[in-house]
């Protein structure tokens, strides 16, 4: 792919520049933060956005711009594993239905997903964070399972289409088991389809972290989250709106910064998927 | 016209409808007083006041009260109340099968006879100056046999209010009970809201959509409500020590020197204006100040991380020192746990918060295996400091010296010597820093401009109605 | 079709059952102990140990499996640990407030994405198709509940066009209940409707380059007429899958959004029966939501029939 | 005056110049036949006459419909044009229809969008438009959906949809190229039928010479968005003119040179083969059907020598490929190579499927665009493990070679070649093991003619090389004709008949065979040789 292709896009540039300002953020924040987040600061609590603190301090005299930067790390790092876990096993198993399509396997892993979707995602993070205790990993653990279903099902529709294609049944002409065709012709082609929906997913990782944290069950304090930013703030938002001002904004560009790279690369990745004629 | 009818908003909606068998406060707030009453009660500012008892009468040293009833009492349902329904609660209070959660108030009552339908007798096991005291609470409110099965969802009681109507989750609505034998109630019809989230609360308030909020978790909003004349906003006191309790019972907080580090680094003052806004008195003591007995022993454990530092080193603990902090889901306790994590940190102690629902919380921290290193709660109990007599509980102080105290005051009647016992018992579990001894926890009520008579303090956990009125 | 609808309806119990075991199993090993919840912190060994027999929680495993599923077959989802009510009719009261607003969301979802989604396919590639989809882009981004405190503050707090939360009731009337529910129902719509609305216009650009379309061009439609007489329909399957994703959603997703607004819906029930352990209601509601969800699938395909006669008859 | 002048007609997309100067004619109740390789503009023109063009396409020149100009009218003009004035046919029946509205109403469809009647009366000119289409009333009542119809019959519907309103000019694009040989030759008859009758004009677009040559009255030719030559189909063909043109009806004609050299001893010995496939169940708990795909199929392959299979869609030709090549198990019967049998038991035996390579139909999905064309040509060593890396370069190579491509061509994706380049490199991936017989199942269909006489040479060519015998397996009589020594026809799933290809050709026994025969479309006589 060419730049200059990648920069035609509009949406690829600006989700690739958004997406990199909050990972740069994140990133920077290992370095150097202009405060300590650990650090409170009562006599300076909920002050305006100003010079000295360029967003603002929370309720308790903390520096709003560093806990965004600090943040993002929790909320990148959440939603990555969280993709992580779905792709980790979603991917196989797909894989695997599709190499035993129509077998009872098959039959069985996607009945399997369809129960995993048919269960309210909210609610079992709910409940997985009450059986294991609030905190981040069991966050990822929440999240995580249901990208499982996702990663599956879009692995196993992409999967059986190219095991109707010629060049697998060469490949089976070769004497190539399964696990081999699997990983070597089919992984390698379906790749685009699930770096695409690994983005989106990605996004959606990072809104569910953010409303976990919202409700208290996502990454535990001192940390800071994105999510429990927006939770503190909600009561001071009549006289401190800045506090729920700029975390809201945060989720909501990094999100729409990664929605956007997803369309962009499939738009960039996926020619089947260009609009043709009509 | 004034208005005649009034929307109370709660933070905690109660599960049931039955005070004498769950421990929550929730429902107490909505029924005590309002719908179902004791043989004393609890006044205004903690004082025990007669209630369908008119008067009683204390005999053999203490050991048998025998309690006048008021005449013409109705249950809401027409039935007639008289001694019987005192001995059926407080029988089956105390039962073995009873699944009161204060049975403890009871375990004291050796038998209970009815004299004539106007006079109970209730001969203890021994002398108890307190009794009244403890037929004051909410657990021990009088019920009747003939409405004893639905009173979990239709509590019918002797009070000025009846109940209306439960929209589980949403709201309880009372009315006014014409048949009322005491004074009778001003308002015509009165709904309980129960809102638990501050921001929702917030809104609700400002929107006009509840006249009164009672118990108002966010201190944050009440310059805004103080600020605003459609509201006036009522802070009062409570009977809640707010506490950080530490495992004594564990290292490393089984050593004292640890303990009082972990006093000396933490700042009350920040504590206060971070967590509540500056609402809330501080204490030194597991004792509430309003109290005559009260012992201020703040200095004890003034905030001076040097000496908490210097203390750590005498104590040889290993530094970053790391500790578990469990916090139960309140705002105070939350917010406090984490300005009080950072503080101890800047002197080398690391707690790791852990959040916890009220169910974890209670099964994990305040029962069985106690498992925590440092936790958060307010003791809402009044006159409660005989809990550090009991090695077994959460905390696990152990202390002879301190046990005699307390077995002395429970024999004792004379007042000055029982004030003399109080202030020695308060002294002693500040130097020996068991908790960490933080704020009373305020009681800050957020109401229309108009509506008078609320109660400014909580000497227990009720929203008394009886009194209350719109002025125009 | 009669095989086609016995197929899915099997399939359709056998997910039930599935279901029923892992939401059991799972309720099995949370941690806490209801009835000494109930009974506080003072409690003593004896009332803990009446308590639990009471509530039958000393039964083996089994047995307390069985016992749920025949009572539920029976419409008897057993008696709340904390509300001491029947949660069937706790589940009824609160189903009062989550349908109708679950409903209310996906006819705004609805009533919002057709058109627009519409509008944006026949327009493709225009100043205003780029416009909308960026609008939507915002939409899908935007966390719900951020929204929601957005608009309480405006409309409720600043402008007091509509009450800050609560449920009216349906008892006050028609409309009182349904303003009550218009904010919850706008804030879960908007990211709602900003995903049909994508999904809507990209079936359609989808089917829009298919032969057939070429077809009924050649027969002398114009590009409008060709799109709504051959396209929409044939767009229908996948936005008609994501309507039903998304009704199970909002029936259950509301969770947070009813925390806002404090409505007595669903999700807090379940919230709160979390918190409490109150283990009989997490079981039953999860339980009606997965039924709700597997028997909105379930529709689904059978709307999905009615729409493809290829599926009607049976391959 | 003509039905159709289109004069000195360009075309660019975005852009692009796609056509120049294209002129054609077309009198009323004549046809037109336009050939011309892939990509060489046909449909362009087509779709320039109908004003359907993709995004971004600019026409100029002229383009007259009975007199009136086309391209300088409004949408809302062409809308009123198309579908009464103008019928289109398209080439893929399959997805030409609307799956979702039944064929009574999409046939109605196009009389209610220009007439003002009501539904009832349009169902019935339907109905008789489908009657005319050859598709009664009595047999396809109204109301089937696309669905329950054969590809054949499909095309029908769109062809009645098409001339529902007896339009002036129907356009059919490649509207058999999807189908039969057998329902070919109906289609093709049904429309010169309906010309002929309602003195329409067609504007028939095909690849294949054969077809025009016998239904066409005039026919122009086109290369890379010209039209090189036209003129009335008997003297055009008799006398081409331009180098394409030829080189077009050499290349249809074509037959490579052979040396048959087949020996006595067999190689494939396929004895009683049966295939069944599951098929969903009937009722709910009823046990699942089986399809009989492959029924008690014998026959022997001898070594060096070409053998044909023949016979129309879905008769079980891939089914027995998959068979032989051990990539499926059969359900009876045995296959042997060399007298050794494919399956040992469950498994196929790897030194047998070593011996035995194929080459597929498509030339775009034979290969994994994600590999380079070294790495996809050495994919059947998998069965050769521990091969040196530096001889499977050289075999690569030398197989390059062999197919007349250059061993640098090892370090290139699969994109970066054509369509017959392509299925070169397919039969050199077939040959790298040396293998002794190669499969070749469609393996020219989806070429150019002119490819297609190339890729001919060339297995013709390699098998007196390497000594290969092959399994050709095709629907085109033509090219199974220049290449085999003997052929079989398969129908249903059994070989009906078998015999040396010349005497199968020239006296066909089984009436199947005949008619298939019978149904391919042919050059006259004497032409191109
Ligand atoms: N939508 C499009 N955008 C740009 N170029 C196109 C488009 N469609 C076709 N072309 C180009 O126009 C040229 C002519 O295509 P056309 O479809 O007319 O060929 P054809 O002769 O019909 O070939 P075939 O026999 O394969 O159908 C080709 O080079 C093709 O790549
Ligand atoms: N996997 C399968 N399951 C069920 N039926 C099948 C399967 N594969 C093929 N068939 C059926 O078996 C029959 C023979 O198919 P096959 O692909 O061998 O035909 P063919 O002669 O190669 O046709 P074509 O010329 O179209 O390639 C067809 O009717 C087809 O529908
Ligand atoms: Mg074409
Ligand atoms: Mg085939």
């Amino acid at each position: 792919m060419s730049p200059m292709r990648f920069l035609r896009s509009r949406n690829l540039v600006i989700g690739a520049l958004l997406t990199g300002l909050f990972t740069g953020a994140a990133l920077l924040s290992f370095l150097w933060v202009p405060y300590d987040v650990t650090q409170m600061d009562i006599a300076h609590k909920i002050k305006p956005p100003s010079g000295v603190h360029w967003l603002g301090t929370d309720h308790y005299g903390r520096d709003i711009l560093s806990m965004i930067m600090v943040g993002a790390r929790t909320s990148i790092a959440v939603a990555v594993l969280a993709v992580g876990i779905g792709m980790g096993l979603g991917v196989p198993l797909g894989l695997w239905a599709a190499a035993r399509r129509f077998s009872l396997l098959d039959e069985v892993i996607m009945r399997g997903n369809d129960l995993v979707f048919a269960f309210p995602s909210l609610i079992i993070a709910v409940m997985i964070t009450a059986i294991l205790g609030p905190s981040a990993t069991n966050a990822i653990i929440a999240i995580g399972i249901f990208n499982i279903p996702v990663f599956a099902r879009l692995s196993r529709s992409g999967a059986l289409g190219l095991w109707n294609r010629d060049f697998i049944l060469a490949a089976r002409v070769a004497g190539k088991g399964a696990m081999r065709i699997s990983f070597e012709h089919v992984l390698p082609n379906i790749l685009n389809l699930l770096i695409v929906q690994g983005t989106i997913q990605f996004s959606m990782g990072i809104l569910a972290e953010a409303g976990l944290s919202y409700v208290g069950l996502g990454a535990q304090p001192p940390t800071p989250s994105w999510g429990r930013m927006l939770a503190d703030s909600q009561t001071m938002i009549s006289f401190a709106p800045h506090m729920a001002l700029f975390p809201g904004l945060a989720i909501l560009l990094t999100v729409l910064g990664l929605n956007l790279l997803g369309d962009g690369l499939r738009d960039l990745l996926d020619p089947k998927l260009r609009r043709g004629r009509t | 016209q004034a208005r005649d009818d009034l929307k109370v908003a709660l933070q905690l909606e109660p599960p049931n409808m039955d005070p004498t068998s769950n421990a929550a406060g929730a429902i107490d707030q909505v029924l005590y007083a309002n719908v179902f009453q004791g043989l004393t009660r609890f006044g205004p500012d903690g004082e025990i006041l007669p209630d369908l008892a008119k008067s009683w009468d204390i005999s053999e040293g203490g050991k048998v009260y025998t309690f006048h009833l008021a005449e013409g009492v109705k249950f809401h349902d027409g039935t007639d109340f008289d001694a019987s329904d005192v001995k059926f609660t407080l029988d089956r209070a105390r039962a073995p099968d009873s699944t009161n959660a204060q049975k403890g108030l009871f375990a004291g009552i050796d038998t209970v006879e009815v004299v004539d339908p106007l006079t109970v007798k209730v001969v203890l096991k021994a002398p108890d100056g307190a009794f009244p005291f403890k037929m004051a609470w909410g657990d021990a409110v009088i019920v009747a046999p003939e409405s004893i099965k639905d009173i979990a969802t239709y509590p019918v009681g002797t009070g000025p209010f009846k109940f209306e109507d439960w929209v589980q989750g949403d709201h309880v609505d009372l009315e006014k009970n014409p048949d009322y034998w005491g004074t009778p109630a001003k308002l015509d019809h009165v709904e309980f809201k129960f809102i638990s989230d501050p921001t929702a609360a917030f809104a609700a308030m400002m929107a006009g959509d509840v006249d009164v909020f009672y118990s108002y978790p966010a201190p944050e909003n009440l310059p805004q409500f103080e600020a605003d004349p459609r509201f006036q906003v009522i802070v009062g006191s409570t009977e809640g020590e707010t506490i950080m309790a530490m495992n004594n019972a564990r290292p490393p907080f089984d050593n004292k020197l640890v303990r009082e580090a972990v006093a000396h680094a933490v700042n009350r003052k920040e504590v206060i204006d971070g967590a509540m806004f500056g609402y809330g008195t501080p204490i030194g003591t597991h004792f509430a100040p309003h109290n005559p007995d009260y012992v201020d022993l703040t200095s004890l454990s003034d905030y001076d991380p040097e000496k908490s530092k210097e203390l750590l080193k005498q104590a040889g603990v290993t530094l970053p020192l790391k500790v578990k902090m469990t916090l139960p889901p309140t705002a105070y306790a939350r917010r406090s746990g984490e300005i009080i994590a950072a503080e101890l940190r800047a002197v080398g102690i690391e707690p790791q918060i852990e959040n916890v629902e009220w169910a974890q919380w209670l099964s994990s921290t305040f029962k069985g295996a106690h498992d925590f290193d440092l936790t958060i709660i307010s003791h809402t109990e009044p006159m409660d400091i005989g809990i550090y007599a009991n090695p077994d509980y959460y905390f696990g102080y152990n202390n002879p010296a301190f046990q005699k105290v307390m077995a002395d005051l429970d024999v004792e009647t004379d007042t000055a010597k029982r004030s003399a016992l109080l202030k020695e018992a308060q002294t002693i579990i500040a130097q020996d820093y068991v908790n960490a001894y933080l704020f009373q926890l305020p009681l800050q009520t957020v109401a229309a401009a108009g509506v008078k008579g609320l109660w400014k303090n909580a000497p227990t956990q009720a929203t008394d109605l009886t009194g209350v009125y719109w002025e125009n | 079709m009669t095989r086609y609808i016995l197929t899915r309806l099997l399939s359709l119990v056998l997910s039930l059952v599935a279901a029923s075991v892992a939401i059991f199993l799972v309720i099995e090993i949370l941690p806490g102990d209801p009835a000494a919840i109930m009974l506080g912190v003072n409690a003593q060994p004896d009332t803990l140990a009446a308590l639990r027999a009471e509530m039958g929680l000393d039964q083996p495993m089994v047995i307390r499996y069985l016992a749920w599923v025949g009572g539920m077959l029976h419409g008897d989802f057993g008696t709340s640990y904390t509300y001491h009510t029947p949660v069937a009719k706790l589940i009824g009261d609160r189903l009062a407030v989550s349908l109708p607003l679950a409903l209310f969301s996906l006819l705004l979802t609805v009533v919002i994405a057709f058109p627009v989604g519409i509008w944006a396919a026949a327009r493709r590639g225009s100043a205003a198709d780029t416009l909308i989809m960026g609008i939507t882009q915002l939409g899908v981004a935007i966390p719900n509940f951020w929204f929601a405190m957005l608009m309480v503050v405006l409309f409720a707090i600043n402008l007091r066009w509509f009450s800050a939360g609560g449920f009216a009731g349906w008892d006050k009337g028609l409309l009182p209940a349904l303003k009550s529910l218009t904010l919850p129902a706008v804030a879960l719509a908007l990211p709602q409707a900003s995903i049909l609305a994508r999904v809507m216009r990209s079936a359609l650009l989808d089917t829009l380059s298919e032969d057939f379309v070429r077809t009924a061009r050649a027969k002398g439609l114009s590009r409008a007429k060709a799109l709504r007489r051959h396209a929409l329909r044939n767009a229908l399957i996948p936005v008609l899958t994501i309507i039903g994703m998304q009704f199970s959603f909002l029936l259950a997703g509301g969770i947070i959004i009813e925390n806002v607004f404090y409505l007595p819906g669903l999700g807090r029930l379940i919230f709160q029966s979390i918190s409490a352990r109150d283990l009989i209601t997490v079981e039953s509601v999860v339980m009606l939501l997965v039924f709700a969800v597997i028997l909105v699938n379930f529709l689904v395909e059978l709307a999905y029939a009615l729409v493809d006669p290829r599926l009607r008859s049976g391959r | 005056m003509s039905l159709l002048d289109i004069r000195n007609l360009s075309l660019s997309i975005h852009g692009t110049p796609i056509l120049h100067d294209v002129s054609l004619r077309l009198d009323p109740g004549r046809i037109l036949g336009v050939i011309g390789e892939s990509g060489s503009g046909k449909s362009m023109t087509a779709f320039t006459v109908m004003r359907l063009l993709p995004e971004g396409a600019e026409a100029s020149g002229q383009v007259t419909l009975d007199g009136q100009p086309i391209l300088s009218r409004s949408e809302a003009q062409m809308c009123a044009l198309r579908g009464r004035d103008i019928g289109m046919v398209f080439q893929e029946p399959m997805t030409a229809l609307n799956p979702l509205k039944t064929i009574g109403d999409q046939v109605a469809e196009t009389i209610l969008i220009h007439e003002k009647i009501p539904k009832r009366a349009a169902m019935i000119r339907a109905a008789k438009a489908l009657a005319r289409a050859e598709l009664p009333q009595d047999r396809f009542p109204l109301s089937r959906y696309p669905h329950e119809l054969s590809g054949g019959q499909r095309q029908r519907v769109v062809i009645a949809m098409a001339i529902a309103l007896r339009p002036k000019l129907l356009i059919a694009d490649e509207p058999t190229t999807a189908l039969d040989v057998t329902t070919q030759a109906q289609i093709l008859r049904l429309l010169t039928r309906l010309v002929r009758e309602d003195g329409m004009g067609l504007m028939m677009i095909t690849h294949d010479l054969a077809v025009v040559a016998e239904m066409a009255d005039e026919i122009a030719i086109m290369q890379k968005g010209r039209v090189v030559e036209a003129g009335p189909t008997g003297a055009l063909l008799e006398n081409l003119q331009h180098p394409y043109s030829r080189a077009l009806l050499a290349a249809s004609t074509h037959a490579p040179a052979r040396s048959p050299a087949a020996q006595d001893t067999p190689l494939l010995e396929v004895t009683a083969v049966h295939r069944f496939y599951p098929t969903p169940r009937k009722s709910l708990f009823g046990a699942p059907g089986r399809f009989h795909a492959v029924k008690g199929v014998s026959f022997k392959l001898r070594k060096g020598e070409s053998l044909g299979l023949v016979g129309e869609s879905g008769c079980g030709k891939s089914t027995l490929t998959r068979a032989i090549l051990g990539l499926e198990q059969i359900q009876d019967g045995a296959i042997r190579l060399n007298g050794r049998p494919v399956f040992q038991g469950r498994q196929p035996d790897p030194e047998v499927r070593r011996r035995m390579q194929v080459v597929f139909q498509d030339p775009y999905g034979s290969f994994n665009p994600r590999h380079r064309v070294g790495r996809l040509v050495a994919e059947p060593f998998h069965l050769s493990p521990n091969m040196p890396r530096a001889e499977r370069d050289t075999a690569v190579a030398e197989a390059l070679t062999a197919v007349g491509l250059t061993p640098g061509d090892a370090d290139k994706y699969i994109h970066e070649f054509s369509g017959g380049q392509r299925q070169r490199i397919a039969i050199a991936r077939a040959l790298i093991t040396r293998p002794e017989l190669i499969l070749l199942d469609e393996a020219v269909s989806a070429l150019d003619v002119q490819v297609r006489a190339r890729i001919l040479d060339l297995l013709a060519d390699l098998s007196a090389r390497y000594g290969l015998s092959y399994l050709f397996i095709s629907h085109d009589l033509s090219v199974v004709r220049a290449i085999t020594d003997r052929v079989m026809v398969m129908k249903a799933g059994e070989i009906v008949e078998a015999g040396p290809t010349e005497t199968v050709f020239r006296d066909p026994r089984h009436p199947y065979t005949r008619q298939l025969l019978a149904a391919a479309p042919r050059l006259p006589e004497g032409l191109g040789s």
